[in-house]
């Protein structure tokens, strides 16, 4: 009995979050301030660069529409990696991971989307068409709202965590689609100019302010990731404490 | 400008879902923070802090 | 295996189980489009794969959330998760028999559906055969949530919104490859092609993911 | 009971150590037992005090907070996966109320298979042995609560399985139900088998060994401390 | 009875259960169909009200069949009929609660739809107006088979063959009404009347073939 | 016991020569009894001799093929269907297993009404009666059996019914539940209600009158013969 107590099993010895909660501590103001700082350049660059002859002034909706289309991608690439964590690890941080991630995903796919209506209205002259990108960055939108849905209706975290890694892992099979859907239909949208096999078709003149403007954005996903990793760790040390408490005083009345 | 609207818009509109997913996951941190502490207070603690008080 | 497959096909026959009811479904939606088209046959025949797509997709759905519901209130659930056959291939007959129970009367039933729609020979054998091979993949990717469905004592709505937005590309595909064979600049094997391996992926990843859940949720 | 047993057949089942959790709550902890071909355990305890639990986490239906499970076949080899040697008899019976007994009885026959080379009884003689023949053209919903169960466990009888895991078994069951399933208990042990059951009426078994479940063991906050 | 409305929506929120599917379904055809008849705007916004009408009838299938199957199986339904109240009274009340928690939805949710399809305000709102008068009636009619599915615990295919096509009269002048208002030669008001009559009839003989169907189960 | 009652106060139920089918075969035949305020008519037999299809038939849940069934009120007017007076515990629960226990009873306290002017219990009362206060909060699907079987039963304590029909009440409860049980029954009857229940376990009740059901009542071939 006291053996086992004592003895840390290799699973919650992999899983430490107090050691993981002293190392966001150490980073996250470095991390905080260098989102900052590619904030202040990449907006900076955005607005002084010359417009396009084509696109006109609307080229610099690009500048935030792009990467968070990009982001929206990886935030669920991220969510399906911890998923794996959970299933074949059981490691309680990939938990917290994806759960931690769906919120922020789905915030930048909101941005994605609403800039690319915004920008499409001058473009194509409508806000929405039903053209395979757009629909699937909505399936994408939507993904993200239901994960998020399903987490709060499971009420034993370590439950909900499996039962949504299992769905987050089938619903990746729509990230391909997203990346791919330009080439696979031919559709309104614009097929990939930056990340293609043969290099980016760009003008440097707008690559420089799109990929501050990316590196940007991804550190400010991973800042607010981690911060709400750290969060949700509090938040289930609350609970167990919580329950502890309440057991206690039972116990004792 | 042409289309100002559509690029203010974006920029406005990014801005406002960034700074509130940042207002929202520090106020998030700083309520789980007070929660922790007023269980501290009430004289729930954790194992290992207990363990090091050699309790 | 067998064993499984004929015991759910009888239930569905016995229980009021799908057979008919997609083919049903859809002599309803049959009879009520011509009123938003109007009398115009080409248009008729011109969505009509689409429509009789659409109403294979909604017809396989019909009952699909209780796949693993029903088995779990009676606990035969239980008995199935401890078998050393791979729950895998449990799952897959599963959905088989299902989709043999739903899918396939709708797909027997096209032809007929399609000459109410007034489309030509070849709209009703391509729509014929992308329905054979394409519908399999909306019950596999439907099993998935039909799983993780039995998770939730509270909560088989969410799951719903989560997958029905997987069989899109399915439909996408099997709706295209069908005017490819029709209409067709655009030529009709490489849709098709992707619908097959589109059914093959699910077929392997649905039962899977099924089979995962329904192990990580049993309580 | 055992002097029958050849002893190249002889096998057993073994917990060490399990814990295990329902909802967030620890249900039980460090629960060990070693039972051999013939033995019986029988779980007794309140009602909530944790027995289904255990039986579900030895049957591998829930999985355990620590410890482990394992069974040892007559070869000496061990499997992880005790669900796979066993025959569980939950709360539920595990019937289709619109297929006739035979059809599912049939059904679990062929689909359980007998894994083990023992001779499995017959649908006839299955129901025989539960004192209920004659009626397997019924459908299953047209039983009595009791016969419901006597068919639920006439589902052992058509396939083998060297461990039997029964969560109250004898619930609903008249007098003569009771024992007419402690004879075929103790059938099962005398062919080498183990019963691991939880009930709260005794049940008219010989030598049995009894575990008293006290649930909830304990506060434990977990990983998240 | 209002607690049995309440608890029936609860359950519809919490397990498995309406609410939002309808629109789900709705949002996944509507995001569809444009992928099989392309995107023709106006063709679109013509098959728009047809469309949302089959998404309503879909909407309120789903889960109907088991409105009394989930009674009977926990035990409830035995108490159910054994009170005071009369049972035709219990039967409304549970098709208002299935009404609310799926029909109502879509009907709210009619105008984003249309929108969706591109239709005209006229369109949107004689299909808003349609879909709040007649969806009852397909409730109303859903509930005569579930509880007929009850009473007859080997028969439930019948039911949906014998209760579904009792829908399309519904369906047909809810959407021919829908259609005059748009574009009208015939006049809207009379297939809105006979809609309006066929909600009053069924909301009259619905429950009360129902409850009689329930009284006589079999056991 | 009777002692207590106010004479206003005594109601019965009387059933006259009942006969019932299932199938079509007839289970019993010529069943009568008479119960008075305070009383309890316990029913027992072997498995499937027709005790549930007594008591549905007495609820008013299934027709009977003969006979009748009724209940005389305090003021002396007597009503057909005894069910509008009943509590009917069956085999199964009546209780949602996504709503919480609160929930669940919460439902059936105002659905069922409180008909008869007798106070009822409130929920947490209800709950402490059938010893598990405290958890009422918990979704009625995370119990274990005892514990939904009792929170089945605090069911027919928050709404007052005179009749009290029960098939099996104790099943899957432990020891502590049977007499925790019977005592409750107990109560209902001093304060002169009736009692009904099919029970395989002897109930701890005081002077109870018992009806032994065999089952089969013979062949008879109905209009058809
Ligand atoms: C709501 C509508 C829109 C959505 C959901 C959307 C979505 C996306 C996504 C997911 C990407 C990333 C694709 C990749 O990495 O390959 C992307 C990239 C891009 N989008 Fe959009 N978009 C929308 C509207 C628009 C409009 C209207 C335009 C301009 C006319 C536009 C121009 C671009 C460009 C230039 C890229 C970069 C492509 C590359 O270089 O890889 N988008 N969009
Ligand atoms: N729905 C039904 N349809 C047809 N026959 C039925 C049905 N339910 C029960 N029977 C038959 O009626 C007989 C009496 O059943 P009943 O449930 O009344 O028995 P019981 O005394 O309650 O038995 P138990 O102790 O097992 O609960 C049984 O032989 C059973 O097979
Ligand atoms: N699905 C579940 N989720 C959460 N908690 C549960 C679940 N099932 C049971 N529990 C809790 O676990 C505890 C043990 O339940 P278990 O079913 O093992 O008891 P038991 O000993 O079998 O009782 P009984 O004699 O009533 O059958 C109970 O307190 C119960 O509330
Ligand atoms: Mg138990
Ligand atoms: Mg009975």
């Amino acid at each position: 009995m006291s053996e086992t107590s004592l003895s840390i099993t290799k699973f919650s010895d992999l899983a430490n979050p107090t050691r993981f909660l002293a190392l966001v501590a150490r980073i996250l103001p470095w991390m905080a301030a260098f989102t900052a700082l590619c904030f202040i350049v990449g907006l900076y660059l955005s607005f002084t660069t010359e417009g396009d002859y084509q696109q006109g002034e609307t080229v610099r909706i690009m500048y935030i529409h792009v990467p968070a289309a990009w982001l929206s991608m990886m935030g669920y690439t991220i969510m399906s990696l911890s998923a794996i964590g959970t299933l074949v690890w059981r490691h309680p941080l990939a938990d917290v991971s994806a759960k931690a991630a769906a919120p922020l995903g789905a915030a930048f796919t909101l941005i994605a989307l609403v800039t690319g209506s915004l920008w499409g209205k001058p473009m194509w002259g409508t806000w929405w068409v039903w053209d395979a990108r757009l629909t699937s960055v909505f399936i994408l939108f939507l993904m993200y709202l239901g994960l998020i849905a399903l987490n709060r209706a499971i009420d034993e975290p370590s439950k909900a965590a499996r039962v949504s890694a299992v769905l987050i892992l089938v619903g990746f099979v729509n990230i391909p689609i997203i990346k791919f859907s330009v080439d696979w239909w031919n559709t309104l949208h614009q097929s990939a100019s930056v990340l293609r096999l043969d290099g980016p078709a760009i003008d440097p003149e707008f690559l420089r302010p799109l990929l501050v403007m990316a590196v940007a954005f991804t550190a400010l996903f991973f800042t607010l990731h981690i911060m709400a990793m750290r969060n949700e760790i509090w938040r289930r040390r609350v609970a167990a404490q919580r329950r502890m408490a309440a057991r206690l005083a039972s116990r004792e009345g | 400008m042409t289309h100002a609207f559509y690029v203010y818009g974006s920029y406005v509109f990014a801005a406002l879902v960034t700074v509130a997913a940042t207002l929202w996951t520090w106020a998030d941190g700083r309520a789980r923070r007070k929660e922790l502490a007023a269980l501290e207070a009430s004289g729930i603690r954790r194992r290992s802090a207990r363990a090091k008080d050699g309790e | 295996m067998t064993a499984l497959l004929l015991r759910d096909l009888t239930l569905s026959v016995r229980a009021g189980g799908g057979a008919l009811i997609g083919v049903l479904f859809f002599l309803t939606v049959v009879a009520v489009i011509p009123f938003g088209v109007g009398p115009d046959l080409a248009l008729l025949s011109r969505i009509g794969p689409a429509i009789v797509w659409i109403g294979a997709l909604l017809a396989a759905l019909l009952g699909l959330d209780r796949l693993f519901q029903a088995e779990r209130d009676d606990g035969s659930l239980d008995l199935m998760l401890m078998q050393e056959t791979p729950l895998v291939l449990t799952v897959l007959v599963k959905c088989l028999a299902h989709w043999i129970a739903t899918s396939l009367p709708l797909v027997i039933a096209s032809p007929l559906l399609g000459l109410f729609m007034n489309m030509s020979e070849t709209a009703i054998g391509a729509t014929m055969l992308t329905l054979l091979v394409g519908s399999p993949a909306i019950t596999f990717i439907g099993a998935v949530g039909a799983a993780v469905a039995v998770a939730l004592p509270r909560g088989g709505l969410l799951v719903s919104i989560l997958v029905l937005p997987l069989t899109i590309p399915v439909l996408i595909f099997g709706v295209s490859a069908t005017y490819a064979a029709v209409e067709g600049p655009s030529p009709f094997l490489p849709p098709f092609l992707i619908l097959v391996a589109l059914t093959l992926f699910f077929a392997v990843i649905g039962p899977a993911a099924a089979a995962l859940a329904l192990r990580n949720t049993s309580d | 009971m055992t002097q029958k047993l050849n002893l190249s057949n002889v096998f057993s089942l073994e917990a060490t150590n399990l814990s295990a959790r329902r909802g967030e709550d620890l249900i039980f902890e460090g629960v060990s037992f070693r039972l051999t071909s013939g033995e019986a355990l029988v779980l007794t305890g309140k009602n909530g005090s944790g027995k289904s639990t255990l039986l579900r986490v030895v049957a591998g239906l829930l999985r355990q907070e620590r410890g482990s499970v394992s069974f040892t076949d007559s070869h000496g080899s061990i499997h992880q996966r005790v669900g796979e040697v066993s025959h569980y008899l939950g709360h539920r019976n595990a019937m289709k109320s619109e297929l006739t007994v035979a059809e599912n009885l049939d059904f679990w026959r062929r689909f359980l298979g007998n894994t083990h080379d023992t001779p499995a009884f017959s649908i006839d003689d299955a129901a025989e042995a539960v004192g209920l023949d004659g009626i397997t053209h019924l459908p299953f919903g047209y039983l009595s609560a009791g016969q419901q169960r006597r068919f639920a466990f006439a589902k052992l009888l058509v396939a083998h399985r060297p461990v039997w895991i029964l969560d109250e078994p004898t619930a609903a069951l008249d007098t003569s139900g009771d024992s007419l399933f402690a004879g075929l208990i103790e059938t099962h042990r005398q062919r080498g088998g183990i019963v691991l059951a939880a009930t709260h009426q005794p049940l008219a078994l010989s030598d049995v060994r009894e575990l008293r479940m006290t649930g909830f063991a304990g506060v434990s906050a977990g990983v998240w401390g």
